[in-house]
């Protein structure tokens, strides 16, 4: 069910036109609906908070709806070390989240490990070894505008986006 | 039944304070900072990403590749080669500065140690990428220029130091 | 420009006026005349379709903004001019969400359940009495019929709690209709009340006798204090949201929902808000009732202020807790309730 | 032009129903189930001979009011049993449900 | 109360194998099979009511695995240590869950980190780490996505 | 070792099942994983699944120069990272035999209180959450952006401040911080009335909290619970009351204690605790001195071969480091004993017999930081 | 006519749910995996049945409700004759009615079922 | 004409409900079609004009017995996806029985002259609202059965809490 017959929409004439439109209006639409997983897992967790807090208020981004269910949660900000005991964890709720979905690494520790990277026994070396990821903010932790900036620059990589092509992973 | 009427008497009451301070927090001035068009005024010593600017004067960085700073990093951060020069032995230059942004806990221990001033926390914050190769990179090569409230402090320590 | 006013301060009339004339005409086709009716209840159908997809996605800005001005925020501003058009870019994004239907769900009762909570709430509108003569129906029973067709909603949450196979959506489903259940009698108790002050359960007739100002509010204050808290835990918000409670149940009775049928129970729930106080300013405040403005503008105006109330009342509160809100209800809420009735009777006998 | 025998014959229609119901069905609470399906026919004839024929006194109304009011009242009662008996034994088959061997 | 004064109280009652000051504090080793008498006496005779933790040291020069009880007083705001040396290829000691129900959880992980056997403890299961790790805070432990701090 | 499952289904009676809260759940705080055996809305049992975020810290410090560990300390518990930072450096301190000078233990102090208010807010943030109010945490991360904002402009960092050196300090208050302490100070006390308006004395929560979860003084002692959770239980144990460190003897404050130790004596200790931070900060203001902020320090750490176990009070209760030293500059063994730890092995013991909704505001009360649990 | 109308209603109501998801289906992505379709539990493998037995409670609160639903449906047509009716009979008969039925709650509360525990 | 399609249309509901429900395989969902053919059955109860009954048929049929058999078959493990037999060995005599009683009723009903009174009686354009008219006969020809509604409902009350809180003291 994947993608649109490229040729097909071609020789109609107009259509180019309107889909190019309606991508638009897709991507628009959910560039700026962005409902995150609620899930912290260390520091970052609390910067995702003040995210939310009202001195930068990420609802004006349209983040606003915290989705405790991935099934309605758009995207998945791993705020933390992922470990190994959590990793089927989070491979199996990025998995129950519904397409299309997105995946920031805030942080060090999502990033490669972070703090964790040498001499650590039970730390994923970063989120993108098991799922994949977005964007990746580094800080440790980022502040809450580079969370705010990696956002932004999430919903720019979301307008580029086809219209119902889904990501490939392992 | 005297309890009864008198808890709901305090149970309305002690609602009723609640709703005052949802209504009086209605008439403040939201404390909003609206991102990407109003900037926080970062405090000084904020650390940003680690940067090796280069000195106005000179054109170039003040690193002389002692690895005082790598071996001051907890999580092996930073990689430093010194270049080689045309007899073999090794000159006081970095030939590259390796720093991985995505590893970095930003804790400012090198920065601390650098016995020449010549690395600094910068104020740049909005690192975010979709790709993460571009978060290792060579500070040597990059020629930072520093920019505001931490070039003119990073410029005044140096005077002092140099 | 008469034809205008006519519409707005009057616009019972008018239509009915309308609805002759093209039935003169349609007469004189020789056309049979049922056909017609049809046409027009689907021109009301669609208008009101209209009012519920507008509002609902109104009512969620309104809901954001409102509780962004609590807390000393902004709010969605990045969409369209001040955000408005945020409700609209979750909808398209809703909309084109994948829907998952996970393996050990229920499938007929887990299809059917946003069907059955949207239904009732959709069949609502029928009696809401947008202005004078403004009634998609005024039917007979008004007032029962909203009550026994909301009812309807706690099996479309029972069927989602019980077809998710999920703990949590069990859980929920069951509080939730506990619940509704629980707080339905307080409800029809204070209705009652209303009906014996009026003497009819026609929503027109309701309205009708509140004329001149005589706002029932005033002598069932306790009744519209009752309603209000009584409505606001029907449509399971804050501090009555025990079923999504968020810190206990994930997400309550739809935990498992994506996507376009999750869009429903938002929408259903938001609708739901709007409905209550729709009915709690038809009961108490005098309905289109109003001076200058159009009654139609009334009838919002006073609707959305018993909006912002709920609204206010869920920014502030926490969550009440599984037992106490059943022994609120039955200890407290049907206790006053019950009073109110008696005492309503009592003195309309007596004066 | 629907006359009264079109309801007559609906009420014995599902009447039938439920008595098929009442009778194969296993679960006891399908059985009461059905149960109110019998009812349901029962109302259906009330209100239309007391539409079709008494329609001034509303009497065949007044007998569904009351039929819904003992409807309602059997269900709670049999419904708090079958749990009751179902919480003791777990058994929820009409079959199994012997009292005397409680 | 000062450590000589500790000491002396807890020589009065059981045996001491060797006992010493470190800053301020004593530290007091005594046998494996005594820890419950000790422990217990601590707790009921000499109001050390808080057990701040349990641990252990790989002592792995020694082949040993020394067992660190510390014990705090809100009475006389003393601290004090016991350890026991247990054989580092089978350590095994008493649990004393039932005299510090906070031991539980210490023990627990004291168990996983450095496999050291509680008898009878109530709930013997892994604490932190998921399946697969074992004793890693043994000094040999190694394992294969364990990537050393590189040398500068 | 082994991993089994805390409940066998089949063992479970008719009554009973088994709900699963976390690892991704709002309401833990992070990852920690409960699992809870009820019957209708009542817990039966609970059993506490932690070691999500096990990140292997005692491990990783055996192989770091001892400067290199202080940024670890902040990220075991980053809502009182500065309290973490002290134990740290108090235990290499003690370690080494460095005094380290008044002006510092002053700054020290500040820090600290303002890092105990920090936290505080936080978890008044989260507990609104926890009991469903969304509004108390847009309140309170009001304020807490301001001490943020403070600690920023004292140490560069907002959670994670590496702000302690062996010694003291490695920079003086900057200037303005004076003056942004006087303003907060002047109006926090206010904002803390609000907060008790708008969710601890309402009734909804009263009736929720006061009650439930009843941790009475024996058993709190008894798990090792410490900091407010152990206060609320009637028992003025406070760290720098009891065993005071640094300067906290100069200061006059109290410990507050609750009365019945059930939920809403925890919260209100937490809310007086506010309080009484603004008094130290106030007289730590009023008194500080001039003078050096580092103390002569060795230019390389190398401590005596020995053991040194030191406390002191965060936001949590009674953290401390126990460190194994062998005379080299990396310690031998480094053990952190986590106030969250002990307290979360309490849940347990308070939470059978209330309901599914008190798990949630019982263990806000406890105000858990997994990292800090699991380490 | 009127109850055309609702007839009318229904039916958009179930268009619009039922447009609503087969547009959904048409845009949407698809993109099966084994994890997606199964059970939400906090991320974990759900532990036993979701077919669990609830609480009792539930019941009592149900059962009170249908109880009392009667109570108010038969009190629906008295007070819409109410005031139409002289008398104070109507008023003692429902009082006697109400009264009745208070007697229920009573014992429902008195008998501690409008707790929890 | 408009009429007779309705009724159809509203019969041919119920009974299909009425079918899939005693014929379901899961008693959820026979609850489920149950509450639709009590919602067929209001229908037709709102075109005979009755439209308080058939108010107070989806208020107490659907909104509280319905939901009430939903909540018991909440309360008794139901597994999802295991569908069991609801159909006893009895389905022969069943037929016999159902359809023997059915043909009787029709037949019946089509043989009674219902005579004169029906052709009079409902002009169905007329169908005013009778609530006034319930109310009236409730507090004057019916008000002891009214009186004894209140006593049935006390005691079906106190039966079932009583039955259900022994059940809970057995628990303990």
């Amino acid at each position: 069910m994947n993608g649109v017959d490229e040729e097909l929409i071609k020789k109609i004439p107009g259509l180019p036109i309107v889909m190019t439109t309606a991508e638009w209006a897709i991507n628009a639409g959910r560039s700026n609906s962005i409902w995150t997983l609620t899930f912290g897992l260390r520091c970052c967790a609390m910067e995702m908070m003040a995210t939310g807090a009202p001195k930068y208020d990420w609802a004006r981004f349209g983040l606003e709806v915290p989705s405790a269910s991935p099934r309605r949660a758009d995207m998945m900000i791993v705020a933390g070390t992922v470990t190994k005991k959590m990793e089927p964890v989070i491979i199996r709720l990025y998995e129950q989240m519904a397409e299309p979905k997105y995946v920031i690494a805030m942080g060090a520790c999502a990033i490669s490990g972070g703090p964790f990277i040498y001499d650590s026994y039970s730390v994923i070396k970063g989120a993108d070894k098991i799922i994949p990821v977005d964007i990746y903010i580094p800080g440790c932790p980022p502040r809450p505008e580079a969370l705010l900036d990696g956002i932004i620059k999430l919903q720019k990589k979301i307008m580029k986006q086809k219209f119902r092509t889904v990501k490939e992973h392992k | 039944m005297i309890k009864y009427i008198a808890d709901i008497i305090k149970g309305i009451i002690s609602l009723m304070e609640g709703l005052l301070v949802t209504l009086k927090h209605v008439f403040r001035k939201p404390i909003t900072l609206q991102y990407p068009e109003q900037r926080p005024d970062i405090s000084l010593r904020f650390r940003g990403r680690l940067a090796m600017p280069i000195d106005p004067a000179t054109k170039d960085n003040r690193c002389t590749a002692c690895m005082i700073c790598v071996r001051a990093c907890p999580n092996h951060s930073i990689e430093c080669e010194k270049i080689v020069g045309e007899d073999g032995k090794p000159k006081p230059k970095p030939a590259s500065y390796t720093y991985n942004m995505g590893s970095c806990i930003y804790c400012n221990l090198c920065v601390e140690s650098c016995p020449f001033f010549a690395i600094i926390m910068s104020d740049e914050y909005e690192t975010g990428t979709e790709d993460k190769a571009s978060l290792t990179m060579d500070l040597a090569a990059e020629k930072y220029e520093l920019k505001g409230k931490k070039a003119a402090w990073w410029g005044s320590k140096f005077k002092t130091e140099g | 420009m008469e034809l205008i006013k006519e519409l707005l301060y009057n616009s019972g009339k008018p239509l009915g006026e309308l609805y002759t004339w093209a039935h003169g005409i349609w007469a004189g086709w020789g056309a049979p005349p049922f056909l017609l009716d049809l046409i027009f209840q689907i021109v009301i159908g669609v208008a009101v379709a209209a009012v519920v997809v507008l509002n609902a996605l109104w009512i969620i800005y309104y809901d954001r903004k409102l509780s962004a001005l609590m807390q000393i925020r902004k709010g969605p501003n990045r969409v369209g001019p001040l955000g408005l058009l945020q409700t609209i870019a979750d909808t398209v994004k809703l909309m084109i969400k994948e829907d998952i239907n996970p393996k050990a769900v229920d499938i007929f009762s887990f299809w059917i359940a946003p069907l059955i909570i949207f239904i009732p709430t959709f069949a609502v509108f029928l009696v809401l009495p947008f202005g004078k003569g403004l009634i998609p129906a005024d039917l007979n029973i008004g007032i029962l019929y909203v009550v026994a067709i909301t009812g309807l909603t706690v099996i479309g949450i029972l069927a989602a709690g019980w077809g998710s196979n999920n703990k949590y959506s069990l859980i929920g489903g069951l509080r939730s209709a506990a619940q509704i259940v629980s707080y339905e009698i307080p409800m029809m108790l204070v209705i009652l009340s209303i009906v014996l002050m009026t003497g009819s359960m026609k929503m027109s007739d309701i309205v009708a006798a509140q004329s001149h100002y005589k706002w029932f509010v005033i002598p069932q204050i306790i009744g519209f204090i009752v309603f209000l808290i009584v409505g606001n835990a029907e449509i399971n918000r804050a501090p009555f949201d025990l079923p999504e409670a968020e810190s206990e149940l994930v997400a309550g009775f739809n935990t498992e929902y994506s996507a376009m049928k999750f869009a429903f129970f938002y929408l259903a729930e938001y609708t739901n808000l709007f409905l209550t106080s729709a009915i709690a300013a038809t009961l108490f405040l005098g309905g289109w009732e109003g001076p200058l403005l159009p009654p139609i503008v009334w009838f919002f105006i006073k609707t959305y202020f018993v909006v912002t109330i709920l609204m206010w009342i869920r920014w502030t509160f926490p969550r009440i807790r599984v037992d106490h809100l059943m022994e609120f209800s039955w200890k407290y809420m049907l206790p006053i309730a019950l009073l109110n009735l008696v005492i309503t009777a009592i003195v309309i006998k007596l004066v | 032009m629907i006359t009264l025998s079109h309801y007559i014959i609906l009420g014995a229609v599902l009447f039938a129903i439920g008595i098929f119901g009442v009778i194969t069905r296993r679960n006891a609470i399908g059985i009461l189930m059905s149960l109110e399906l019998i009812f349901n026919a029962v109302n259906i004839n009330m209100v239309a001979f007391s539409r079709f024929l008494t329609p001034e006194g509303a009497y065949g109304e007044l007998f569904t009011i009351f039929i819904i009011t003992v409807a309602a009242a059997e269900s709670v009662l049999g419904l708090a049993i079958i749990l009751a008996i179902y919480r003791k034994r777990q058994v929820l088959n009409a079959d199994e449900m012997n009292l005397m061997k409680w | 109360m000062i450590f000589t004064e500790i000491l002396d109280k807890l020589k009065a009652k059981h045996e001491v194998l060797e006992s010493k000051e470190d800053l301020g504090v004593l530290n007091a080793w005594v046998s494996a099979k005594k820890i419950k008498e000790v422990i217990g006496f601590l707790k009921n005779d000499m109001q050390f009511g808080q057990l701040s933790f349990v641990t252990a040291v790989d002592l792995m020069a020694a082949n040993n695995i020394e067992m660190v009880y510390r014990l705090f007083s809100y009475e006389t705001k003393s601290d004090v240590v016991i350890k026991v040396k247990l054989d580092r290829a089978k350590p095994e000691i008493e649990t004393i869950t039932s005299i510090f129900s906070t031991a539980d959880w210490h023990e627990r992980e004291t168990s996983e980190m450095f496999g050291v056997k509680f008898l009878n403890h109530p709930d013997p299961n892994r604490l932190l780490l998921p399946d697969g790790i074992d004793m890693p805070l043994r000094k040999d432990f190694k394992c294969a996505d364990m990537t050393p701090l590189p040398k500068v | 070792m082994t991993t089994k499952a805390p409940f066998e289904l089949e063992k479970l009676s008719n009554d009973e099942y088994i709900l699963n809260m976390g690892p991704q759940h709002p309401s833990t705080h992070g990852v920690l994983r409960i699992i809870l055996k009820l019957d209708g809305e009542v817990v039966k049992d609970l059993y506490c699944d932690v070691g999500y975020i096990h990140s292997s810290v005692e491990k990783m410090c055996e192989n770091k120069k001892y400067e290199m560990i202080m940024p670890y300390t902040d990220r075991l518990d980053y809502l009182s990272a500065v309290n973490y930072n002290w134990g740290y450096a108090l235990a290499v301190e003690k370690l080494m035999g460095i005094t380290v000078p008044e002006r510092a233990e002053y700054i020290r102090v500040m820090l600290a209180e303002l890092n105990r208010i920090m936290s505080h807010l936080l978890w008044y943030s989260a507990y609104g959450m926890d009991v469903g109010a969304l509004t108390p945490i847009m309140y309170a991360f009001r304020e807490r952006e301001e001490v943020i904002d403070m600690i920023e402009g004292m140490t560069g960092g907002r959670l994670t401040h590496n702000a302690f050196r062996f010694g003291g300090f490695r920079n003086d208050l900057p200037k303005d911080f004076m003056d942004s302490l006087k303003k907060f100070i002047g109006h926090f006390n206010d904002k803390i009335d609000e907060y008790e308006a708008l969710l601890i004395n309402n009734i909804i929560l009263t009736a929720r909290t006061i009650g439930v979860g009843v941790l009475s003084k024996e058993t709190a002692i008894n798990y090792g619970v410490t900091g407010p959770s152990l206060r609320g239980s009637n028992c003025a144990i406070d760290l720098r009351k009891t065993a005071p460190y640094s300067i906290y003897e100069k200061f006059d404050f109290k410990a507050c204690v609750g009365k019945n130790g059930d939920t809403w004596d925890r919260l209100k200790v937490r809310m007086d605790e506010m309080r009484e931070s603004t008094k130290i900060l106030k007289q730590a203001m009023e008194g500080i001195p001039a003078g050096d902020i580092m103390a002569k320090v060795p230019k390389i750490i190398k401590p005596a071969p020995g053991e040194v176990y030191t406390k002191v009070e965060s936001a949590r209760g009674e953290f401390g480091v126990y460190i194994v030293s062998d005379g080299t500059d990396k310690p031998y063994r480094i053990k952190f004993r986590s106030p969250s730890f002990s307290n979360l092995s309490v849940l347990k013991e308070i939470t059978i017999g209330s309901k599914i909704a008190d798990v949630v505001a019982i263990m806000g009360s406890l105000d858990l930081v997994i990292p800090e649990i699991d380490r | 006519m009127a109850y055309g109308t609702l007839l009318v209603f229904i039916g958009f109501a179930v268009v619009f749910v039922v447009g609503g998801v087969v547009v959904n289906y048409l845009l949407m992505p698809y993109k099966p995996s084994v994890a997606k379709y199964t059970t939400y539990e906090c991320g974990i493998d759900p532990i036993g049945n979701a077919q669990i037995r609830y609480s009792m409670r539930f019941y009592v609160f149900a059962l009170m409700y249908v109880v009392f639903a009667v109570e108010a449906v038969f009190l629906l047509p008295w007070a819409v004759v109410y005031r139409r009716m002289t008398g104070l009979m109507p008023l003692i008969e429902v009082l006697i009615f109400i009264f009745i039925l208070v007697l229920g709650l009573a014992f429902a509360w008195k008998k501690g079922e409008l707790k929890w525990d | 004409m408009i009429e007779l399609i309705l009724f159809y249309a509203f019969a041919g509901v119920t009974i299909f409900a009425a079918m899939l429900m005693v014929l379901s395989r899961n008693i959820f969902h026979s609850a489920l079609f149950l509450a639709l053919a009590l919602l067929g059955v209001a229908a037709l109860f709102a075109m005979m004009g009755s439209f308080f009954i058939a108010g107070i048929q989806v208020l107490l049929y659907i909104g509280a017995v319905v939901v009430l058999t939903i909540f018991v078959i909440n309360l008794t493990k139901q597994v999802i996806g295991q569908d069991v037999s609801q159909v006893n060995e009895l389905v022969l005599p069943a037929i016999i029985t159902s359809l023997l009683s059915a043909c009787l009723i029709i037949l019946a009903v089509l043989k009674t002259d219902w005579g004169t009174r029906i052709a009079q009686s409902v002009a169905q354009s007329e169908l005013t609202d009778n609530t006034a008219i319930i109310g009236r006969q409730l507090l004057t020809n019916f008000v002891i059965p009214f009186e004894i509604v209140s006593v049935l409902l006390l005691a079906a009350l106190i039966g079932a809490i009583a039955i259900v809180s022994r059940d809970k003291e057995a628990d303990k």
